[in-house]
């Protein structure tokens, strides 16, 4: 794994300055270490609070690294300049959680797609060309193009937002609860969709969610993070069916199953598990 | 620095999100700001006699073949008629000219208050709000000393110090102005730069100020322009007032020394008053209603709401007897059809003959996805649907009597105000945003025992403290007197399940009781409602998208897609032997027990996300 | 009236018009009708009287007095060493007698009261005359030039006092009538108690927890006044109302029993019945400063300056500015004035044909252009009349703003080479140094010729002196120096079913003891 | 909120002294015919140079800037130029027939506004209409020409109210109340309609909230949600537009004193300005920046004791 390592966070520290002038800063992750290899994706999971956000956010220069680096591509990018972004961003795309804010309202589809390409010089036929590609990639009508995102269904706008991601051909997309706004047979479909991609173009994703079990489903190796600290890390299989760490297995218990008789028996093994970390 | 689990899921059935279905049904028409505004009454009148005003500032000198600065010694405050259309004034020069010049500086001197106005505060609001950090904190500060400024002594002294002049006076009133724009962009800046389109902007690589010129000026637009056309009208004003005190430009015939000009006279001739005071009213008038009615075009926010007829035989609803042989069950829905008045005329089903009953000790689960209607049932029977909402058919009734009885068109709330809380309960989704922040959480929850149970202030206290153990908050002294910020979201929860219970209701609707909770603290939650409900042996309806919680908790469930209900039965039943296609497909897209990296949907290829 | 017109009506700023347009002093000696004069018998008094002020005093420091209406609430409470009556002639009063000593006019005695106190208990003598005058020209006030030729002061014995003079001046007596003669009491002279509460001899003192700064003072009835005839109310209160409309409204509900107007608003004032006392102190028109042709070649011909005159269609600027009311007139020297021509008043007649023929005739058949300031607020209208007046005869006026608080201060900088004004029409020897000296404000330029030396000469000793006060006048009319258009009514209504009031020659406003109550 | 009011403060000093500095330095440009408009036509171009050197106006302005501010320090700001009334007492005795007024106005457009807005935002319908229209018409109009419209009608035509409200402190409350009457109601119609339609909206955005609708499921009654719950949150809304107005109205009451020639703050600061009466018009100035000072931070103080998490942090 260590000769196609894609991206490397290594001790990662984020802090936010406090809200009152000599507030002490408030520190979101305390150190904290992944890996990602090329064509791999890392799941990063945690309940709300636990700091996943902020490291998918951390990689994408958009939250201080405060200590500790972050390595794509050989490259050092802990504190990378607009500049060294605009280049990196060929490489380095995001997928946010609400596909309701994370497309500009007044924009078309077509532009918001375009946007990207054009920052990379990519203008008139040959932007348009690859517009087209992308919407078919994604499984959108080509007439999509000049409609504004108000006018899809949520699902629809996740895909307007992966192929956003995709346009530029990055080798690496941080996926920020990319279903966690979508209805039940949406969420299907999109996970798919980014099952489909990574299997087509060898994509790597950082995966961050609350649900272990869309985790689970999308994942190599599995990250858990509570309370700003990675607790348990490793292959997908181990950490998602028979975690180590006791948050984990309290994570895994408390996901409940569509059937009254085994969901039952979780329940029981919850209690127990509970009884069993109290005493 | 937050991860948003929690967010809710969009569409989870609050009531404005299935009166407005744009989001969802992917053929909306789109109708631009500017046609909303040419259809709206108020639009319409204000772009006319914007655009009339216009009009006669550029055609002045066609409108009039008098000169408006030629005064004549003969003619002094002449009234209306002959010659002069509207008369003269003191000087004896003709006040229709006047008029139609005068249009052109006062159109332009409101124009320069807004430009400067505009020119100062929209970058700067730009940059603060964009970058904050120093610059934001001096001009903020810079900010509040101008808008400590005394207006009208800055102008005076300005005037003292420059000489008199309309266009000094409306540079400076457009710096004393341009506050309002500064905040104003500053606030909208700040709101759109945490937006998630901006962070993906940023991510690929574009620079600020293409940020700013492609995201965040089109943002703020809207506001911009509304302001701007208060400003206009303030501008006007205030033009007007420092020439009706004097303190203008005398020499240049705008309306303000017009009307000073006939106060003067107010006892000579009043009517020569009247011409420019209409206009600046009028003018103004156009401003305050291009503005209010760009805000209406643009929020669009108002809800349309269909004249209703009078129900025949006078308001009060004579009680109808239920149906014999159904008084024994809790709640019975019979053919529900829930539907809402559109903006462009018709009306948009979302519920749609929907049948069921609960019984007591017996718990119901509505599954479906966004927009199936299954919240607008839940709060059909709580009488909380929007004040736009019809009932176009059916009924409910409630432990033998109707709340909502065969051919009522709208909620009874006079049948319903006494069963809430007393008799039906409700657990909200959020449970931040259904605390008032303004309460310590123990008053929340003992007031309604007061009021509804009728125990005293220390009794009510009492029992909300056993409540709140009994939800399983571990101090509950502690949570009682805490306002509603200083408890987590689970905390919250409980506290809103001890409300729902606190009077000891029969019925309680949980309308995605778990969503916006993480999944361990959803357990926890739901553990509490089960060990309530066995205890109480009440009837409960939860409102759900998740099949786990299903399984959790219910007895029965109904699944509902667009409206309709499409299959009821056991949850094994449901769970295990599904009938219906779309509860199939519902099931299939679970990731439980799916084998990872594989196709979860035969047909996901297809970019029909619904 | 209309001098006030603009002014006045302006509102807010009609304050520091009023200060502009007092120049209504007075000290002519030509009587006038004065049929009833008030300082007679009537012992009947009675009642409030309120007045509607258009200014208060800036101090009651009697060395900070004002004149015509400015004059008015000094009277209040302090006697004056002597009293001018309504039609102008001088009157005993604090002094009983007075004459100069010598032939050259320079040291004027006065033989002084006896029984007199100041509201303080301090007695009236001698000192206190000696005191006072001192203070006069020592506190810079407003009227500290009635001053000037004062030499020295000195206590004869107790109740005569000499006064000394460098040069002969021949309105003396009549500056003892006003500013010049207030008494205070030398105790309080320039203390800062005096700027708010007057103590003097007068018939009135001020009640102080009543008085308001910038609303209104109220003074009651002194105790013990040596001269009951002069004392006819138990109170009378000033309220200050510097806006017309004001002015007008307060007079018609009956707020102010009586109060000044202008030609805006004084029908208001007859349609609610209130009668009107007319008479003129003013003269309006231009001032054509630049007769050297300093600022503006164009002026120094005096065809140019006629030109002017002859441009002013003064019975229909009379008839829009001054609501009609007062008479035409191309002389700057009033009625009441020992310079007075009647046939002056119709020297320049409205001939736009005539001015535009000795335009051309002075090489200005294209025209020309001259810079005049108008005065903001309240100059608007007139302004416009002038410029639209001359331009019809091919002379184009450039309007320059001036604030109207700052408008005697840029007249008297030498600014501008004409400017209109409304102006008082006091005795020759007062008319000549305010228009013509070399001191003056509004002789910028310091114009002269030797006929206007010559006729000073003669009047400095002898201010009534007829012959030269008229060749004077005729010279300046002749030679265009100005461009008079009339001489205003003073529009002052009053409420008769109480009051009963007598106009004051060469003032603003009545005296303060010419309204009697009416029983 | 101890450290909040502390830091607020501290800004408004440094507010004030910038707009002291400001004003100050601005006036000093036109100064230049102070001692001629005090002394009037006659004074000598002697006893002109002589009132200027009197005044200190013969100083350098940062000289006169200095001596001001170390007198301001010790709460000094000198005397009229025109009038020799001390400063203090100047403003003292006209600030409170413009205070009474402006506090007046405010407080009857706060309860009418918000029974208006309520009563708009709750039933909607004709009464919401009408707020709308009458915002609109009170805000198309401007103040003069509603207090021009007033005197004519109830003064001049029907005589039902005094003119002119010139108000001596002997002549008792009921002549005091009976001569602010007209200017008050004057005030209030031009402000009433658009706070009453901000309030409005303030209402109807707490009315959508959702605990509202929880609220209203526990069985609490309409009156007490309104009354109790959505009138306190919609509270620092409205209480924000109330203060904006009540520091537009201390601006704008110079044309309302104007018209009914009432000697208050407005018309003091318009005659200073006018003349030249420097000490007046700072004092004015420091005045109306202290009052907005004020005002802003009680509003500040409210809001944070009606918000329970700025209370408490």
């Amino acid at each position: 794994m260590t000769t196609d390592t894609l991206l490397t966070v290594d001790d990662l520290v984020v802090e936010y300055p406090g809200k009152a002038m000599f507030a002490k800063p408030f520190r979101v992750l305390h150190g904290v270490s992944i890996e990602i290899g090329a064509g791999q994706t890392l799941g990063l999971v945690g309940e709300s609070g636990s700091g996943k956000t902020t490291l998918g956010r951390a990689v994408l220069g958009l939250a201080p690294v405060t200590q500790g680096t972050i390595t794509f591509d050989g490259q050092d990018i802990s504190h990378a300049s607009r500049k060294d972004r605009r280049a990196l961003s060929r490489h380095l795309q995001v997928v946010f959680q609400d596909p309701y804010t994370s497309l500009n309202p007044s924009l078309t589809v077509g532009d918001i797609l375009a946007e990207p390409l054009g920052i990379q010089g990519i203008t008139g036929t040959e932007a348009r060309a690859r517009v087209k590609e992308l919407l078919d990639r994604v499984h959108l009508p080509q007439d999509a193009m000049s409609r504004v995102p108000r006018e899809f269904s949520g699902g629809q706008r996740q895909r307007v937002a992966i192929a956003r991601a995709l346009a530029l051909r990055p080798k690496l997309i941080v996926c920020d609860e990319p279903v966690s706004a979508l209805d039940l047979s949406t969420q299907a479909r999109v996970l798919d969709l980014l099952l489909e991609i990574q299997q087509t173009t060898g994509v790597s994703y950082l995966f961050v969610s609350h649900d272990l079990d869309v985790v689970r489903h999308v994942s190599h190796r599995v990250a858990v993070m509570y309370q700003g600290e990675i607790v348990e890390q490793g292959e997908a299989r181990h950490v998602t069916e028979k975690p180590d760490h006791p948050y984990t297995q309290r994570l895994l218990l408390a996901s409940p199953v569509p059937d009254p008789d085994r969901q039952a028996a979780k329940r029981e093994a919850r209690r127990a598990h509970a009884a069993a970390q109290a005493a | 620095m937050t991860d948003s689990t929690s967010s809710p899921r969009v569409d989870g059935g609050t009531a404005p999100a299935a009166a407005a279905p744009s989001g969802q049904s992917g053929h909306v028409l789109r109708s631009s700001p500017l046609r909303r505004l040419l259809k709206s009454p108020t639009g319409l009148i204000a772009l006319v006699i914007l655009a009339g005003v216009v009009l006669m500032a550029l055609l002045a000198p066609l409108l009039t073949s008098q000169d408006p600065n030629h005064a004549d010694l003969t003619a002094v405050l002449l009234p209306p008629g002959g010659d002069h259309l509207l008369g003269t004034d003191s000087a004896g020069r003709d006040i229709w000219a006047r008029l139609v010049f005068g249009s052109r500086l006062t159109l332009a001197a409101a124009a320069v208050a807004a430009v400067v106005a505009i020119a100062i505060g929209l970058p700067s609001g730009l940059v603060a709000g964009y970058y904050g950090g120093i610059f934001d904190g001096v001009a903020n500060w810079s900010t509040n000393v101008l808008m400590s400024l005394p207006a009208i002594i800055v102008l005076l002294a300005v005037r003292a110090a420059v000489g008199p002049s309309v266009w000094i006076s409306m540079v400076i009133f457009g710096v004393l102005l341009s506050p309002g724009y500064y905040r104003l962009t500053r606030t909208a800046v700040q709101s759109v730069r945490n937006e998630l389109y901006v962070d993906a902007a940023r991510v690929s690589g574009l620079s600020d100020g293409r940020i700013i010129s492609r995201h965040v000026l089109s943002v703020v637009r809207a506001p911009i322009i509304i302001q701007t056309a208060i400003v206009a009208g303030l501008s006007i004003t205030v033009a007007s007032s420092l020439d009706f005190l004097g303190l203008g430009d005398p020499t240049v015939p705008t309306w303000g020394v017009m009307v000073s000009d006939g106060f003067k006279n107010i006892y000579r001739q009043p009517i020569s008053l009247l011409w420019s005071s209409l206009a600046i009213t009028l003018v103004i008038g156009g401003f305050v209603l291009l503005g209010n009615a760009l805000r209406d075009s643009l929020e669009d926010l108002e809800k349309t709401k269909e004249k209703r007829a009078k129900p025949a035989g006078g308001r009060r609803a004579r009680p109808v007897a239920v149906e014999v042989g159904t008084e024994h069950h809790l709640l019975k829905v019979t053919d529900l059809q829930v539907a809402y008045p559109q903006p462009r005329g018709g009306r948009k089903v979302v519920v749609d003959g929907v049948s069921f009953h609960v019984d007591r000790d017996e718990v119901v689960g509505i599954v479906g996805e966004s927009g199936s209607g299954k919240s607008q049932t839940a709060f059909s029977i709580l009488g909380l649907l929007p004040d736009n909402a019809i009932l176009t058919r059916g009924a409910i009734q409630f432990d033998g009597a109707y709340t909502v009885a065969p051919g009522e068109d709208h909620v009874t709330q006079s049948r319903l105000a006494p069963l809430r809380g007393k008799r039906i309960g409700y657990i909200p989704q959020e449970p931040m945003s259904n605390l008032d922040p303004a309460f310590t959480i123990g008053a929340q929850l003992s007031r309604p025992m007061v009021t509804v149970m009728g125990l005293s202030k220390k009794a009510a206290k009492q029992r909300a403290l056993q409540l709140l153990a009994s939800v399983g908050i571990p101090d509950p002294n502690r949570t009682y007197h805490a306002y509603p910020h200083e408890v987590s979201g689970g905390m919250a929860q409980r506290v809103l399940i001890a409300g729902a219970i606190s009077c000891e209701p029969d019925l309680i609707i949980a309308d995605e009781p778990t969503t916006a909770l993480d999944v361990t603290v959803q357990a926890e939650v739901l553990d509490v409602m089960r060990e309530l409900q066995q205890r109480l042996k009440i009837g409960i309806i939860i409102v759900t998208h998740n099949f786990g919680v299903v399984a959790d908790m219910c007895d029965r469930v109904l699944v509902m897609q667009d409206g309709s209900l499409v299959e009821t039965g056991a949850v094994r039943q449901i769970l295990h032997a599904p009938q219906h296609p779309y509860t199939r497909m519902l099931l299939s897209s679970m990731l439980e027990g799916k084998t990872p990296m594989t196709h979860l949907l035969a047909d996901s290829t297809a970019g029909s996300d619904r | 009236m209309k001098s006030r017109t603009p002014f006045a009506a302006a509102g807010l700023a009609s304050v520091v018009a009023l200060t502009l347009a007092a120049c209504a002093s007075g000290g002519g000696t030509t009587p006038s009708d004065s049929s009833s004069a008030p300082a007679g018998g009537g012992s009947d008094r009675g009642g409030t009287l309120t007045l509607g002020i258009l200014q208060e005093p800036q101090s009651w420091d009697p060395a900070q007095a004002h004149v015509g209406h400015r004059l008015q609430p000094f009277q209040l409470a302090y006697d004056s060493l002597i009293l001018r009556e309504p039609d102008g002639t001088l009157a005993p009063m604090l002094a009983t007698d007075w004459s100069y000593t010598d032939d050259a006019k320079t040291v004027l005695e006065l033989n002084l009261r006896t029984d007199v106190t100041f509201s303080d208990g301090a007695p009236f003598n001698a000192d206190a005359v000696v005191a006072n005058i001192e203070h006069f020209k020592t506190d810079n006030g407003p009227q500290a030039g009635m001053a000037t030729a004062i030499d020295s002061v000195t206590a004869v014995d107790a109740d005569t006092v000499d006064i000394t003079l460098s040069e002969p001046d021949p309105a003396m007596e009549y500056y003892l009538s006003q500013a010049l003669g207030l008494m205070g009491s030398p105790d309080s002279l320039g203390t800062d108690a005096m700027d708010r509460l007057p103590v003097g001899t007068g018939p009135y003192t001020m009640v102080a927890d009543k008085s308001v700064v910038g609303s209104q003072y109220v003074f009651v009835a002194r105790d013990g006044y040596w001269n009951p005839d002069l004392q006819k109310w138990d109170e009378i209160d000033l309220k200050l109302l510097p806006d017309v409309t004001a002015r007008v409204n307060a007079l018609v509900t009956g707020e102010v029993d009586a109060t000044l107007l202008d030609g805006t608003t004084f029908q208001q004032a007859e349609g609610a019945g209130k009668t009107l006392l007319e008479y003129a102190t003013d003269w309006q028109g231009l001032l054509l400063f630049d007769r050297d042709g300093t600022l503006n070649p164009a002026l120094k011909d005096v065809r140019v300056r006629q030109a002017i005159n002859y441009a002013f269609d003064r019975k229909n600027l009379l008839a829009q500015l001054g609501g009609g009311k007062g008479e035409v007139t191309s002389q700057v020297f009033g009625p009441d004035s020992s310079a007075y021509v009647p046939e002056l008043d119709t020297y320049y007649t409205y001939d736009p044909a005539k001015a535009k023929q000795l335009l051309a005739d002075a090489g200005y058949a294209n025209g020309l252009t001259i810079e005049m300031p108008l005065f903001t607020p309240g100059g608007e209208t007139i302004l416009t009349f002038v410029a639209q007046q001359l331009a019809d005869v091919g002379i184009t006026v450039k309007q320059t703003q001036v604030p109207i608080a700052d408008y005697q201060g840029e007249l008297g900088k030498g600014n501008f080479a004409a400017a209109w004004f409304s102006l008082f029409q006091g005795p020759t020897w007062v008319a000549y140094q305010q228009l013509l000296s070399d001191t003056t404000l509004y002789n910028p330029f310091k114009s002269t010729s030797p006929e206007i030396q010559a006729a000073a000469q003669a009047l400095r000793t002898n201010g009534d002196d007829a012959e030269a006060a008229q060749a004077l006048n005729r010279y300046v009319t002749e030679n265009a120096w100005f461009a008079p258009w009339f001489r205003p009514s003073q529009l002052y209504y009053y409420d008769a079913s109480k009051v009963a009031v007598v106009a004051q020659v060469q003032m603003a406003v009545p005296s303060i003891y010419n309204y009697s109550p009416v029983s | 909120m101890l450290t909040m009011i502390l830091r607020r403060l501290a800004s408004g000093v440094a507010v004030l002294i910038v707009v002291a500095v400001l004003t100050f330095v601005l006036l000093n440009l036109s100064a230049g015919n102070v001692a001629r408009n005090i002394l009037g036509d006659q004074a000598t171009p002697d006893a002109v140079a002589a009132k200027n050197a009197e005044l200190g106006l013969d100083q350098p302005v940062l000289t006169r800037l200095g001596d001001w501010l170390s007198g301001a320090v010790h709460l000094d700001f000198g005397k009229s130029f025109f009038t020799n009334e001390p400063v203090f007492t100047a403003i003292g005795s006209r600030l409170p027939v413009t205070l009474a007024m402006v506090i007046a106005s405010i407080l009857l457009i706060a309860v009418f506004a918000t029974l208006l807005g309520m009563l708009a935002a709750v039933r909607r319908g004709w009464v919401d209409s009408a707020v709308q229209v009458l915002a609109i018409v009170g805000n198309s109009i401007p103040g003069f020409v509603i207090g021009v419209l007033l005197v004519w009608l109830l003064a001049i035509t029907w005589q039902v109210f005094n003119a002119v409200s010139n108000i001596s402190p002997g002549s008792g409350v009921q002549t005091w109340v009976g001569s602010l009457t007209l200017p008050v109601i004057a005030l209030v119609i031009n402000g009433l309609a658009s706070a009453a339609q901000q309030i409005r909206s303030a209402f109807i955005r707490q009315l959508d909230q959702d605990y509202v609708r929880t609220l209203r499921s526990r069985g609490i009654s309409e009156r007490e949600i309104l009354f109790k719950h959505v009138l306190r949150s919609a509270a620092p809304a409205g209480l924000t537009v109330l203060s904006l107005q009540f520091i537009g109205l201390l601006g704008g009451v110079v044309i309302i004193e104007s018209i009914f020639a009432i000697p208050g703050m407005g018309r003091l600061a318009v005659d200073a300005t006018t003349k030249g009466d420097l000490p007046i018009v700072m004092g004015v100035v420091i005045y109306t920046v202290v009052v907005v000072i004020v005002v802003n931070l009680i509003v500040d103080i409210i809001n944070g004791w009606l918000n329970p998490k700025v209370r408490v942090s």
